[in-house]
């Protein structure tokens, strides 16, 4: 056999066949990786995750439900922070009412109630609601930011981007 | 130049010279399949494709998107036709030498591995038809047009292209004929072809001179009934399927005398001069007995002719009557066109009470 | 010659044995290993006569329709990623296609595609023809390419709605108005009017064969989904069917055709 | 030829080669696929974009950094400085606090722990509890006394919890007031700089470094790109779908970044703020960009992206059409229903979602269209839905006998031009398709059957006065001053008629040759005599004035005119044409010996009536014997939408072959269409020459364009209040009888102050809020019975004659738009305080109110209103409003504001409290004025 491949102009063989197979490859990966980038749409109709949500002087001292529908956010402003918190429970992902006369959240599915900040501290939630991302823009207006998301079990909510100082 | 070409255009002139040219080009296929004639048509053809294209009018035809394959069918056939021509050119002479076909000399009968030679062979088909519809698509948008709106219909409305040619038979033919039967008797007029044909020759391999009946029949079916007619219906029909020459505008407003009439009318009114009977079988009966007579006893009187009696000899009485009912009903369509174009004839049967019309 | 002994290597691993069974295919032996051992390749006989691997003889028309099929059924499922086949978003998701979707000539490739099957298919049956390999032993295979050929047909009619353009509906609707008038089946057809017991209509425009077609009297939202339901999942199953028929009989009617 | 190896049909060393090279060329396409997927022309404008972004942020930065004092923010942080060092004094302190907190964070944690544990066990002992009760279970006892105990401790753990939390607030509070000094100063310092910061942060954005590009790199861009397609998807506008209608989907934003942010004005397209942002598009305006969309009112392909031309942008003219050409390789887009407008048409958009109102605001050219149509009565001919109240545009002529000549009626009909320069009645006849001398000869016979037919038709009148003589001087100054112009132009008056621009009334030109003198003055003195349904209201002119304005109007003469002999007509002409109508069903023979049983009188008689059927005269005139024929020409409602391909465009290649150009042309000439081309007489191009200018002809075609087949969902459109529907209505009475031809509402028109530039104060009263000002009850009787206000205008407020229903919609229209209550309870406005109603009348007299007020006072000429009569007129919140400052309301009023910028000029009474005064001052006009109201005689100076 291989005095057989020794007859063939062996340097010939192998640059032309490599040459075709690795150009080929590559072509049929560049196809793939078109594929792939196919399945990312470039434009999606779903709510928008960033929104302008007025400028800092609209929210009084506690929770404000007018971007909850929206946008499912309360604009909580406690003890000179204004934060945006997400109204998904952490337990199941239902979505709890806030009481005001308790002054807590309380999920209607499994009982899970968080204080003002978003604590938790009854039912079976297993951690506090998460916080979005908070800024004022060029113009003073508030921007919040669902595609990031801070955490108080990870110590995020120090960062400076989870909450404004009122 | 250019009136002179649009005035030939016209089916009513370039059907005669498209049959002309297909009978010219069949008898005289060992001239045409030389590359000498390849060459010599190419000359004469890429300077003339080029004229055409620069006309403004043309122009905006040929390069809607969706007209793009059929220029690359009719390439495609050109050149493929000119090459069955030239093969079977080659094997005829081989033939009349007594050689025997190029495909059936023994290096050819030679087993080869289908590994490397058919799998390259099909791999190098495979990436050259894939770049080929990449580089297509990049550059032809497909077309869209407005949203679909059920109460206003663009003119002209046309079908996809490869129906365009049933689509032009609608001119001639009521859509029941143009639609359903005629496309029906091509299916199975085409499942039929391996059954009628019992020419044993030519099988696998490129002649003409050993099977003319097949050839001149099915190449007229192809070329002239089916391609020549799409051309047509893509090309030279405009809003509201008016003819237009290939340098015309398509003016929407375009208007052409045309007023038909039908067989009974030309037979009670014209030649009889009578009021049209009230009983409509009465009424259209000298076109009942054309159409049964065309059908029914035109095969029986044909194989009492010479060729007939030699064919039945061949392949026998039944192939040799469906054979006949196929080729009659073929030619039912350039009858039906000669007529119309002579006559003005709208209708041999005109039975609109029963939705038949012929 | 590193990158050869690496070459070697990489053959003697058990990874590439349990791949490939056999060695390089230039020889005999491995030449026709490798074409029986691969479920893709044993389609092909081991050998054949020269005159089949000849472009010149075989166009290689029917072959390039085989994969234009694939490519279409490739390209055709990812269109289905962005395209619903509502009257309310089958236009937008058209323009979608182009505007914003990735890879925006995704469609054209479709719709070019499809023109190119006809294409092929019709110049494939042409070859056929002229060559005269529809001939003994192969008529029978002859008749199944002649119904692929419809088959082929009807699947780029039912995707030319699928835009739903204008072009695409009264193309449709002037296709769909001939079913209209066949014979004793459609209600413009001769002999439908025949078929009446008293006032009860047999063959009216909502009973008749377009109706069956659309769905209803005109193009509509129904006729959108069955029309989608036949271009994407029905006539391309049948389709599939056939091409394993037909690519059967052609090896087992001796392979492509040649000079008895 | 190489000898090939047994069982092969080709080199393999070739099957390589070629193999190779398709391998390459495969790859290469590949790329070539990638790179024009990638390459986008929105993404070159968004870089763009970002470079200008960049620009106008780094100016806003250097003014922000200039805007920050220096010397102070040194001074802060030297301040800041010496803060720390104070604070750094406190070390140890704050040390141990931290330490305590450190302490006490511990406790609140393991408390946390514990009360949640207890907490968790409360709620598993509930839940064991309530069963054990529902199955009745025998530990039930024990059970509720466990989840007693837990409760207790869960209580005591919480208590303890909440001390724990308030030692560790206050723990946190004493720390910040031990770093008290740095954080005050900290927090001044962050607020001087809070701009700048913010500015640098933004610009910071628009850097285009590494990040940038790998987040915009090919294939990449899935991740997390910033150049992308920006949309508005808009809920309450759709796209019709015919099938469906989908929410409509609008991109223009990827392209035109800066389209609603204020800053970018200088910038090219398509980077340009959009004008009027407060208006349009911008966030706060009534139509902001998110709920309004782009497309909504320009039109166009608001969902394409990728390509200019397929967006349908279509250029303003031909320049710009050369300029796209060359820059954008625009072409004109196909298959598109409706392309953009062009930008000067944007207004025809308005119409969609505002209707049922005659004026809507801010769209200058398009109510010009509107008034345009009204003026030329398009609407008589052509329906158009919303236009259905309107009026006839052309006088009733079911009396026109004894108004004008006979003679004068042919010639008039056959070119009004040549009697009126200005007359809005438009040319039928010697047009460009019909003046070939066969055409004329027909026409001549049809005019002179349309005058013997309604000559015939003609119902008889007697004028109910004669004309006795007048001075035509003194005739024309009463025209000027009375305010005739408000409504017509008049001849010798001509500059100022084309300020004025009037239309609701007929150009007074050359009067004398066209009208009998005893009808005009009857018609003068009360129009209603000779037309009950007439717009034209009374004067209450005395006799003489009727007279003298008469001799003046008598006086224009067109005499040329006058000379003119109408053409007999040729009966065989007219016979011919009578065969063709008879005909259209009939042979010819048949239709001829029809015609032969009529006598000659009936043949012109029958010829008259299909002659004013077939040029529709009766649409714009009431003709006896056409009452409730459709209108004659096609309808316009949806015009806007009619595809192009019905447009006939005949020979007329000029034209450009869009919707506007077509309807302009039209406009212009109407009959353009038909040149070139063999027509019958009776299928010639019907539709009147109106002469138009150009640019009541580009008005009007923006208003035609608007009349679109589109459909707004209900929530898109502008709805009506309930106030607003009221104004709607009335203002279709309003314009009705012209009102405001003399009186601008609100600002908006009051076309003949255009002749008291002078001094606005001359002209009729602008009404300003009107229905807060007057009181309803007046209202009504004022437009009954007219009776002079304003002792110094010479221009008169005239009587109309109105129904019951359109003076009620005029007041309500007012009193709604006002927003007022109906009624006011006149009893309860006076209620004096003690020493208030003194003060009051030493107001009057300190600022002398009856210097100008005299009435009622002394004996002086009065320059006001009689106040005797506010009390019914004015209503008392709006009295005070004016008092306050008349300027505010009416500038240039000559009425003094007494209390300028809040401040009293007789600050000795009522201690010179402002609102006291003016209160105490309301109370008295109201005091002393009369509950009666006066009548059209009453003198401006009685108290009665």
């Amino acid at each position: 056999m291989s005095e057989r491949r020794q007859s063939l102009n062996r340097r010939e063989f192998f640059s032309y066949i490599s040459v075709a197979w690795i150009a080929f490859g590559a072509a049929c990966a560049n196809l793939a990786s078109l594929a792939f980038r196919y399945s990312y749409p470039n434009v999606n109709f779903e709510p928008e995750m960033e929104f302008i949500a007025g400028t800092p002087d609209v929210y009084e001292e506690g929770v404000d439900e007018r971007y909850k529908n929206g946008y499912g956010v309360w604009m909580v402003k406690l003890e000179g922070k204004l934060f945006a918190l997400s109204n998904i429970c952490t337990h199941l992902g239902c979505i709890p009412n806030w009481l005001p006369a308790e002054l807590k959240f309380k999920c209607p599915c499994h009982g899970s109630g968080y204080y003002m900040s978003g604590i938790n501290f009854e039912g079976p939630a297993p951690r506090p609601l998460e916080r979005y991302a908070i800024s004022l823009n060029a113009e003073g207006k508030i921007k919040v930011d669902k595609t990031k998301v801070y955490r108080w079990e990870k110590g995020q909510w120090d960062h400076p981007n989870s909450f404004l100082s009122v | 130049m250019r009136e002179l070409i649009n005035y030939f255009a016209d089916p009513i002139r370039s059907f005669p010279a498209v049959c002309v040219l297909f009978y010219l080009m069949m008898k005289y296929y060992r001239v045409v399949g030389t590359k000498k004639f390849l060459y010599w048509s190419l000359a004469f053809i890429i300077p003339v494709s080029i004229w055409f294209a620069i006309d403004p009018n043309f122009f905006t035809i040929l390069i809607l998107p969706d007209n793009i394959p059929i220029i690359i069918l009719l390439v495609a056939v050109g050149f493929l036709q000119w090459f069955t021509f030239y093969k079977a050119a080659q094997n005829d002479a081989r033939i009349e030498e007594g050689l025997g076909p190029l495909e059936g000399t023994p290096e050819n009968r030679e087993k080869v591995w289908s590994w490397p030679n058919l799998v390259y062979t099909e791999l190098f088909m495979i990436i050259a038809a894939t770049s080929f519809l990449i580089v297509w698509a990049i550059v032809f948008k497909a077309p869209l047009e407005e949203p679909a709106n059920p109460t206003w219909a663009p003119n002209p409305a046309k079908a996809p292209w490869y129906f365009l040619g049933l689509q032009e038979m609608l001119v001639y033919f009521d859509p029941w004929m143009a639609g359903v039967v005629l496309p029906g008797v091509v299916v199975v007029g085409l499942i039929a072809i391996p059954y009628i044909d019992t020419n044993p020759k030519g099988n696998g391999y490129y002649t003409i001179a050993e099977r003319p009946v097949a050839m001149w029949g099915f190449l007229f079916g192809w070329l002239v009934l089916w391609l020549y007619l799409i051309i047509v219906g893509t090309f030279l029909r405009g809003p509201n399927w008016t003819f237009y020459g290939p340098f015309e505008y398509w003016d929407y407003h375009k208007v052409v005398a045309e007023y038909n009439v039908n067989l009974s009318e030309f037979m009670w009114i014209k030649w009889l001069n009578t009021a049209m009977p009230e009983n409509m079988f009465v009424r259209e009966i000298l076109g009942i007995i054309l159409s049964l007579g065309y059908i029914i006893i035109l095969p029986p009187l044909s194989a009492a002719t010479k060729y007939g009696k030699m064919m039945i000899e061949k392949v026998g009485m039944i192939r040799y009557y469906i054979f006949i009912v196929l080729l009659l009903l073929m030619m039912s369509l350039p009858i039906k066109m000669v007529l119309r174009w002579l006559f003005s004839l709208k209708y041999i049967i005109a039975l609109p009470e029963l939705e038949l019309n012929l | 010659m590193a990158a050869k002994g690496l070459a070697d290597k990489v053959r003697e691993t058990q990874v590439w044995k349990s791949i490939f069974r056999h060695g390089p295919p230039d020889n005999a032996r491995n030449r026709a290993a490798v074409v029986a051992g691969n479920v893709f390749l044993h389609l092909h006989p081991i050998k054949l006569k020269k005159s089949g691997v000849q472009l010149g003889y075989t166009w290689c028309m029917g072959g390039l329709t085989f994969f234009i099929f694939l490519a279409l059924t490739v390209s055709g499922v990812l269109l289905m990623f962005y395209y619903r086949p509502t009257a309310e978003y089958a236009f937008n998701d058209i323009i979608a296609l182009r505007e914003h979707v990735p890879l925006g000539i995704m469609r054209e490739i479709h719709r070019w595609g499809a023109h190119s099957m006809v294409i092929t298919t019709w110049l494939h049956m042409f070859r056929v023809f002229m060559t005269g390999s529809y001939k003994p032993p192969r008529e029978f295979n002859w008749g199944v390419g002649v119904i692929l050929l419809v088959l082929t047909l009807l699947l780029s009619f039912t995707g030319y709605l699928l835009p739903w353009d204008q072009l695409a509906i009264w193309a449709i609707t002037v296709g769909a108005n001939m079913a209209k008038a066949t014979p004793f089946l459609g209600h413009g057809g001769p002999g439908a009017s025949l078929a009446q017991i008293g006032d009860f209509v047999l063959v009216s425009d909502k009973n008749d064969v377009r109706f069956q077609l659309l769905a209803g009297r005109f193009v509509g939202e129904p006729a959108l989904l069955r029309f989608y339901i036949l271009h994407c999942v029905f006539i391309p199953l049948v389709v599939g069917t056939l091409i394993a028929v037909h690519f059967w009989r052609v090896r087992k009617d001796g392979g492509i055709s040649a000079p008895l | 030829m190489k000898k090939l190896e047994p069982g092969m049909a080709y080199d393999t060393n070739k099957l390589n080669k070629l193999f190779a090279f398709l391998s390459v060329l495969f790859l290469m396409i590949t790329v070539w696929v990638f790179l024009d997927d990638y390459i986008r022309p929105w993404k070159a404008v968004q870089i763009e974009a970002m470079k200008i972004k960049k620009e106008k942020l780094q100016a806003k930065l250097d003014l922000a950094e200039k805007d920050i004092n220096q010397e102070k923010l040194t001074e802060l942080k030297t301040k800041l400085e010496e803060a720390e060092k104070v604070v750094s004094k406190r070390k140890q302190d704050i040390i141990k606090v931290d330490k305590e907190l450190t302490k006490i964070g511990k406790k609140v944690k393991a408390e946390t722990i514990l009360n949640g544990t207890l907490n968790s066990q409360v709620a598993a002992y509930t839940f064991k509890y309530e069963q054990a009760q529902l199955k009745s279970k025998d530990n039930k006892a024990v059970v509720f006394a466990n989840l007693k105990e837990f409760k207790k401790k869960f209580a005591e753990s919480k208590d303890r919890m909440k001390a724990f939390q308030s030692e560790q607030k206050s723990l946190m509070k004493k720390k910040e007031e031990l770093q008290a000094e740095v954080l005050t100063v900290e927090r001044s310092i962050e607020k001087m700089t809070v701009t700048r910061d913010l500015v640098k942060k933004a610009l910071k954005k628009t850097e285009m470094g590494p990040i940038f590009a790998i987040r915009n790199a090919p294939f990449l861009d899935y991740l997390d790109p910033t150049l992308k397609i920006e949309q508005i998807v808009l809920e309450n506008i759709t796209d019709d779908r015919y099938f469906q209608q989908v929410p409509r989907v609008d991109r223009c934003i990827t392209c035109h970044t800066f389209i609603d942010q204020a800053g970018y004005e200088d910038q090219p397209n398509p980077h340009k703020t959009h004008p009027n942002l407060e208006l349009m598009v911008g966030r706060d305006s009534p139509h902001p960009m998110k709920q309004t969309g782009c497309t909504t009112c320009h039109g166009g392909e608001g969902h394409r992206v990728n390509d200019f031309t397929s967006v349908a942008h279509w250029p303003e003219d031909e320049e710009e059409r050369a300029e796209w050409e060359e820059k954008y390789a625009w072409h004109e887009p196909h298959r598109i229903p409706s392309p953009m407008l062009k930008l000067k048409h944007t207004e025809a958009s308005c119409v969609k979602c505002h209707q049922g109102v005659e004026h809507i605001p801010g769209a200058t050219v398009l109510n010009e269209g509107r008034q345009n149509i009204e003026k030329y009565g398009c609407y008589g001919c052509h329906k158009i839905e919303g236009w259905e109240h309107k009026r006839k545009p052309g006088p009733s002529l079911e009396k026109i006998a004894s108004k004008v000549d006979k003679e004068f009626f042919k010639n008039w009909v056959w070119d009004p031009k040549s009697f009126n320069p200005n007359a809005m009645m438009p040319s039928f006849f010697n047009q460009s398709n019909n003046s070939q001398p066969k055409h004329m000869v027909k026409n001549i016979a049809e005019v002179n059957a349309i005058a013997e037919f309604v000559w015939e038709k003609s119902k008889s009148y007697r004028p109910f006065m004669k004309y006795t003589g007048g001075d035509v001087e003194a005739g024309k100054e009463l025209t000027a001053q009375v305010g005739c112009m408000g409504c017509h132009g008049v001849e010798g008056m001509e500059a100022e008629s084309e300020k004025i621009n009037a239309y609701a009334g007929p150009y007074l030109y050359g009067t004398g040759s066209k009208v009998d003198p005893d009808w005009l003055v009857s018609w003068l003195k009360k129009p209603s005599h000779y037309d009950e349904n007439t717009i034209m209201p009374s004067f209450r002119l005395t006799d003489k004035e009727a007279n003298d304005i008469a001799a003046y109007l008598l006086s224009l003469r067109n005499k040329k005119f006058e000379k003119y002999t109408f053409k007999e007509m040729d009966k065989e002409s007219r016979d011919e044409i009578l065969v063709s109508y008879l005909s259209a069903f009939d042979t010819e023979e048949v239709a001829r010996a029809k015609l032969a049983k009529m006598s000659d009188r009936e043949r012109t008689l029958e010829l008259g009536y299909r002659s004013v059927g077939k040029y529709g005269c009766y649409s714009c005139h009431n003709i006896d014997g056409f009452e409730g024929r459709a209108p004659i020409g096609p309808e316009l409602t949806n015009e806007g939408s009619k595809p192009l391909t019905q447009f006939g465009f005949g020979l007329q290649k000029q034209v450009e072959h869009t919707r506007d150009g077509w309807i302009k042309a039209h406009l212009l000439d109407p009959r353009r269409w038909d040149i070139g081309i063999d027509k019958p007489f009776k299928d010639l191009t019907r539709m009147p020459n109106f002469y138009l200018t150009d640019r009541e002809a580009e008005t009007m075609t923006i208003a035609i364009l608007g009349q679109v087949s589109e459909k707004i969902p209900l929530t898109g459109v502008k709805r009506l209040d309930a106030d607003e529907k009221i104004v709607a209505e009335g203002m279709k009475v309003v314009n009705k009888f012209n009102c405001v031809g003399c009186h601008q509402i609100d600002g908006v028109r009051g076309d003949i102050l255009a002749k008291y530039e002078d001094d606005l104060n001359e002209g009729p009263p602008r009404l300003v809020n009107e229905g807060h000002r007057v009181q309803v009850d007046w209202f009504h009787y004022f437009l009954d019975n007219v009776y002079p206000i304003r002792p110094w205008l010479s221009v008169r407020m005239p009587s109309y004659n109105l129904t019951d229903e359109e003076r009620n919609q005029i007041v309500t229209m007012f009193q709604h738009k006002a927003k007022q209550p109906t009624l006011v309870d006149r009893s309860k406005i006076v209620n004096w305080e003690p020493g208030e109603k003194d003060a009051a009348w030493k107001l009057w007299d300190e600022m002398a109110c009856a210097s100008c007020h005299t009435a009622g006072f002394n004996n002086d000429d009065p320059s006001a209103p009689n106040l005797y009569f506010a009390r019914r007129r004015l209503r008392p919140s709006w009295t005070k409003k004016w008092l306050e400052d008349p300027q505010a309301i009416l500038p240039g009023t000559l009425m003094p504001n007494f209390w300028m910028d809040g401040e009293s000029t007789s600050p000795d009474i009522l201690g010179g409290d402002v609102d006291r005064q003016i209160d105490a001052l309301t109370k008295l006009i109201y005091e002393f004025g009369t509950e009666k109201l006066p009548t059209k005689n009453t003198k401006f100076w009685s108290k009665q």
